[in-house]
């Protein structure tokens, strides 16, 4: 896939969504964005704004307050040659829509053996630290990444919120786009103007170092550039941020492993089946050899997201990261 | 629009009682058509009986039998045109049959075999779909699809008297309200979802009163009767297709086989109850009625049977002479782009077993 | 059952026009009854518009206003025993202080703090429910659980116009009418779902007419008259609590305010249409009603007023003097028998926090 | 928990289920059992046989077909003094109510601080292998122990079918107990009569083993002490019966991978965030020094659950489990 903008412009996080929709409902007649306010409203994030104004209602349409019933009407849609891009309005308001999603958006072109596509998109704001009610911080990731059929992404800076979000557009399969809305509007950086997509699978140095390296995507990404300047004095610390993490960019990882052998994967959903499983297990397969010490999770726990005033305690920290660099370090 | 309640609602028919009394015809349907929808009740049948000896012969895998429903799923079938989409349930696992698809690609679905996953596409016939009512939202989004396109496809979406309890019957019945989709939403009442009675499912009178609750009309139709079936459908269709929404369309049946080829409705159902259902069973309703209006004789009823029994006997041959699917099946189709580690999967477990 | 669809229902009310055309009184409510309910609804109306000054200076987060919806609330609660259950949505998350739950609890809850969350058991006052109508079920299982213990408790359940398009809702809804559960589900039909009319969310001429497929049935309220969705509600009550099952109250009103603090309606709402709301809205309808009965003068509507204001003043102090919750309770109250990981990671985070 | 069990009796998974429910039921007067089909029927695989005769309506409850209306209501039954049993009919059959079971099944006791309690019991078959059409073989663990405040059981033998559930229902917090539906009416035992309760949480040696250790749940046991058989005249292989996935028996594992220090995880489900995953990821953080080699997972692919004529290449088998053994062996 090519990227063919020219001009860059500065913009946040969550406007660099705003900009990918623009972008793709121009370029693509079939793609379509549906969802719970997102028309009249443009979205409670505003991450659909202008799209009513601009493609009309036809392309920009406000549903129903039915997960399930927006899910699944996208599954007939796309049999009727729509591309559509559905909003879930907050990380656990998509739970509702999982049984669409685990028993027909990821096995329907299966059950046509490859005869028909399904390039639905289901994007939603997720994680937590936003000071929210119960219920607006979930971390779902692994619900998705599970589900046979599906993919998964999630941007952690403004130019790949755009460019993860084309390419889960213009991709055949469906794809969940995980946006960390803790940074929706303080990730600010470059973003290609015009069409820009950013392959799907394929991690992103964001920060080299040579001892250890701190795998980790969404506002996990930011969170642990700060750890690793934190450690600057101590030891070279690198962060990987995965973009995608379903399929995981196994090479990433294991040059990751092979570079510095010591890998802390940070993530704020619950431990238990969580992503940093995943990596942590790819690693003591395929890299047992390389590693020079444990691999080491920082993560939520396996409760309830807790009440906001206490979601600091929740949420991996600065403090958390280090301290776990600083194990594996002296191990 | 405010609906009245269907309990208010006649249940139509078409066929009268076996002395011919109450019989009228349906417009457009000359007697061709009738002859038609004759061969097609008795290819159903045929399919369906023929099904069940076949999983008793270990042929055919579970199996889940539509004897005494063949009128609601061909009178429907007759009522929509080519392009208009079909969205059926594992009740109506053959409705192909009815659009073309061989008997066999659907005999290879219940052996397991994978030549028994058609393309909707060709067909405008959905999957099979297994889980309760999470097809309706499917069938509510093509026919809102089409409409958005500027077409005029229909789509039809059978689902059973149980099914309306699940929240994504719900969820599309609604959807397709409030997107005037061109929908018709096809309950085949057969009073049971496995061993659950429909006054279990319901506190309603009817099911056909669900429709109030989305501002849709509904119609009950005898499903027993292919006619009546056909008229309903027919209505629905012509409503959808002029812009009017989705009809919700409660066919009247009851269920006189079991739930599937693993069930014993001894348990829990009234077998004179069965019996009364099989002493009315649709196809030779249907054929009481051709009978009386001279159509049917002895030797095409029987000749019709034959065509429809050696036709079964070449499907099973064929569907058991096709040699079983190659195991990378397994992990093609699921992607468009499929992840990396999938081939690396594929090879290896070629490997380990020895190449095939 | 069948019932009729609502759109034939009259709208219940019961406080007449300004000039008092129309004033009816309801039987049982004497005048130190309607006098309460007055302070409830002051005391309800001080709640919410002090919040909303509290979150904008800082001291409240989030917070989702009920402003002119407080006779839906008031009405409902007084129509109910102490012991029946209340499922309350965000939308009634102070209802609980009709119940003696502290006003600086809710606010506690609002502002993220531990102590916000109450013990249901204590109150009858479920906890705040924040997925649309995933509540609806709960409530459904409380009522059908209690008959099955043969006690006469009822339940009550809120959600809004926007619920009703949710799985969750139908599936609870049907559940309690099969199960002849003592449920009333009170829909506070506010016309919006943030920014979705309710135009666009059925197409049902009302949301009442969703009872006929439940086969329960519905009444129609005026949602800004305290007094007549006192007597729905009261009406239900006593259908649930002879063991006659469910009932749908659909309360009309309008959201006057905008649905959350985050929320700018301006964007979707005209702006007169919710000046019209506010004009009407029910608190003033209830004083008039109350003036003009004779019951209520100047004086004891200030003093009642200081009362409820001094009482979220000193709510609010405590609220903010509480110490901030243990971070032991990130961990506490997840199991009974906790898994043991849970313990190793507290110890672990104490350490790197420096034992705090 | 004790075991008050005098006499045995031979009995099959599915017979030994039932027993469980009939013991439970007659113990505690607040259990209930509910869900579709399992009363007037006895359940489709009958392990509800006899409730409804013996308990009455009140306490085996046909439901309507509405898996988010059994666990929805069955939160409020809870709130009501019940302990309700739900039986959901087959595996992707309850992914209708995994929005009521991760937003306020495994959330609620947290939710009233502890005040009240939700023990409520999930039970299913789950599992592939048998022949049957399209979602009804699948191994939904995943969702399941990923959910904050959920536990999650599997029993492989009789007895354990008996004894973690009767653990389950008494257990006060929310539990899923998976059924092998494979090993249904094959899996053969001893079953204590009466109570018989197995602890939650407590892994089980199936087979005693020095070179390597098989870790395996339901029906991968049987297959596992198979592989094991197979490789008898190779090695010695043991095989770790999890038993409960959530919460993991942590020491039974290490113990496993200090005493082997090779460790093959077995699972049907799809790889990617699988329970596979969460135990490899444990030995990565914690028995680093102890592996002898990397920890290799035998597990279902990240595709849909295939035709059923072609199940037995997607299901891990005697061969592929060998193969990582050896591989294992010779690394
Ligand atoms: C979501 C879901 N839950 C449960 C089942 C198991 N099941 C298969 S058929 C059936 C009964 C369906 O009854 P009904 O909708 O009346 O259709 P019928 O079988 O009578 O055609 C059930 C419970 C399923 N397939 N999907
Ligand atoms: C399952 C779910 N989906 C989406 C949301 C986000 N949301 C919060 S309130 C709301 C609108 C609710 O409208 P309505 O039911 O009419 O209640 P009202 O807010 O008017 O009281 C939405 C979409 C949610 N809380 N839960
Ligand atoms: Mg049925
Ligand atoms: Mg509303």
């Amino acid at each position: 896939m090519s990227v063919t903008a020219e001009q860059v412009r500065e913009l946040l996080l969550v406007q660099a969504v705003n900009d990918a929709l623009h972008a793709e409902l121009a370029r693509d007649p079939s793609v379509l964005v549906m969802g719970e306010d997102v028309g009249r409203a443009g979205g409670v994030f505003r991450a659909t704004a202008g799209l009513l104004e601009r493609f009309g209602p036809d392309r920009c349409i406000d549903t129903p307050l039915s997960e399930a019933g927006i899910l699944g009407t996208a599954v007939g849609l796309c049999m009727e040659g729509w591309r559509p891009v559905c909003e879930m309005q907050y990380d656990a308001f998509s739970y509702p829509s999982l049984d669409q999603l685990i028993t027909h958006v990821g096995r329907y072109r299966w059950r046509t053996r490859g005869a028909m596509e399904f390039p639905i998109t289901i994007r939603m704001p997720y994680g937590g630290g936003v000071r929210a009610p119960e219920l607006h911080d979930d971390s779902p990731e692994t619900y998705y990444a599970h589900a046979p059929g599906i993919k998964v992404a999630v941007p952690s800076t403004p130019a790949d919120a755009k460019g993860l979000l084309a390419a889960a557009i213009r991709d055949p399969d469906p794809v969940v786009v995980l946006e960390p809305k803790l940074v929706y509007r303080t990730a600010r950086g470059p973003v290609p103007e015009g069409e820009h997509v950013v392959p799907l699978g394929r991690a992103r140095v964001a920060r080299e170092g040579g001892d250890a390296t701190l795998v980790a995507w969404g506002a996990m990404v930011p969170l642990c550039e700060r750890a690793a300047a934190a450690l600057a004095g101590e030891a070279s610390v690198g962060v990987l941020d995965l973009r995608t993490l379903k399929p995981l960019d196994e090479q990433a990882i294991l040059a990751a492993a092979t570079a510095t052998g010591r890998v802390v994967v940070v993530q704020e959903a619950p431990r238990t089946c969580g992503i940093a499983s995943e990596v942590a297990a790819l690693l003591a397969e395929r890299a047992i050899l390389d590693l020079q010490g444990p691999v080491l999770r920082v993560t939520g726990y396996d409760v309830p997201y807790p009440y906001w005033q206490l979601e600091d305690a929740y949420m991996p920290s600065v403090a958390r990261v280090t301290d776990a660099v600083r194990q594996l370090l002296a191990f | 629009m405010s609906v009245p309640p269907s309990s208010e609602l006649p249940l139509l028919r078409v066929i009268g009682d076996a002395d011919g009394a109450g019989d009228r015809s349906v417009t457009g349907l000359g007697d061709d058509a009738l002859l038609a929808l004759h061969r097609s009740l008795v290819l159903m049948r045929t399919y369906d009986e023929r099904s069940v000896v076949y999983h008793r012969q270990g042929r055919v895998g579970t199996y889940a039998m539509f004897w005494g429903h063949e009128a609601i799923q061909v009178g429907a079938e007759r009522a929509l045109a080519e392009r208009d989409w079909i969205f059926p349930s594992y009740r109506e696992s053959a409705i192909g049959l009815l659009r073309g698809i061989p008997a066999a690609t659907v005999l290879q679905w219940w052996r397991g075999h994978p030549s028994g996953w058609w393309d909707p596409r060709a067909s405008r016939v959905a999957s099979i779909c297994v889980p309760i009512a999470t097809h309706v939202p499917h069938a509510a989004g093509a026919a809102w699809g089409a409409r958005l396109r500027g077409e005029d496809t229909v789509a039809l979406v059978f689902f059973g008297d149980g099914a309306t309890s699940e929240g994504a019957f719900h969820e599309g019945a609604n959807f397709a309200a409030v997107m005037r989709a061109p929908l018709v939403l096809l309950c085949n009442n057969n009073q049971w979802a496995i061993s659950t009675p429909v006054t279990a499912q319901t506190a309603a009178a009817t099911l056909a009163d669900k429709a109030v609750g989305y501002g849709m009309p509904a119609v009950r139709v005898d499903g027993t009767d292919v006619l009546a079936v056909f008229e309903a459908v027919r209505n629905a269709v012509s409503r959808a297709r002029a812009g009017q929404g989705p009809t919700f369309v409660e066919a009247l049946t009851y269920r006189a086989a079991p739930h599937g080829t693993a069930d014993h409705p001894e348990a829990y159902i009234d077998p004179e109850r069965v019996e009364e259902a099989r002493r009315h069973e649709c196809l030779g309703r249907f054929e009481g009625y051709l009978r009386r209006a001279g159509l049917l004789t002895d030797e095409v009823a029987e000749s019709v049977r034959a065509e429809a029994l050696a036709a079964m006997r070449e499907a099973i041959a064929a569907a058991e002479a096709e040699p079983p699917g190659d195991v990378s099946l397994v992990f093609d189709h699921a992607y468009g782009v499929p992840p990396q580690a999938l081939a690396r999967d594929l090879a290896e477990l070629r490997r380990i077993r020895g190449g095939t």
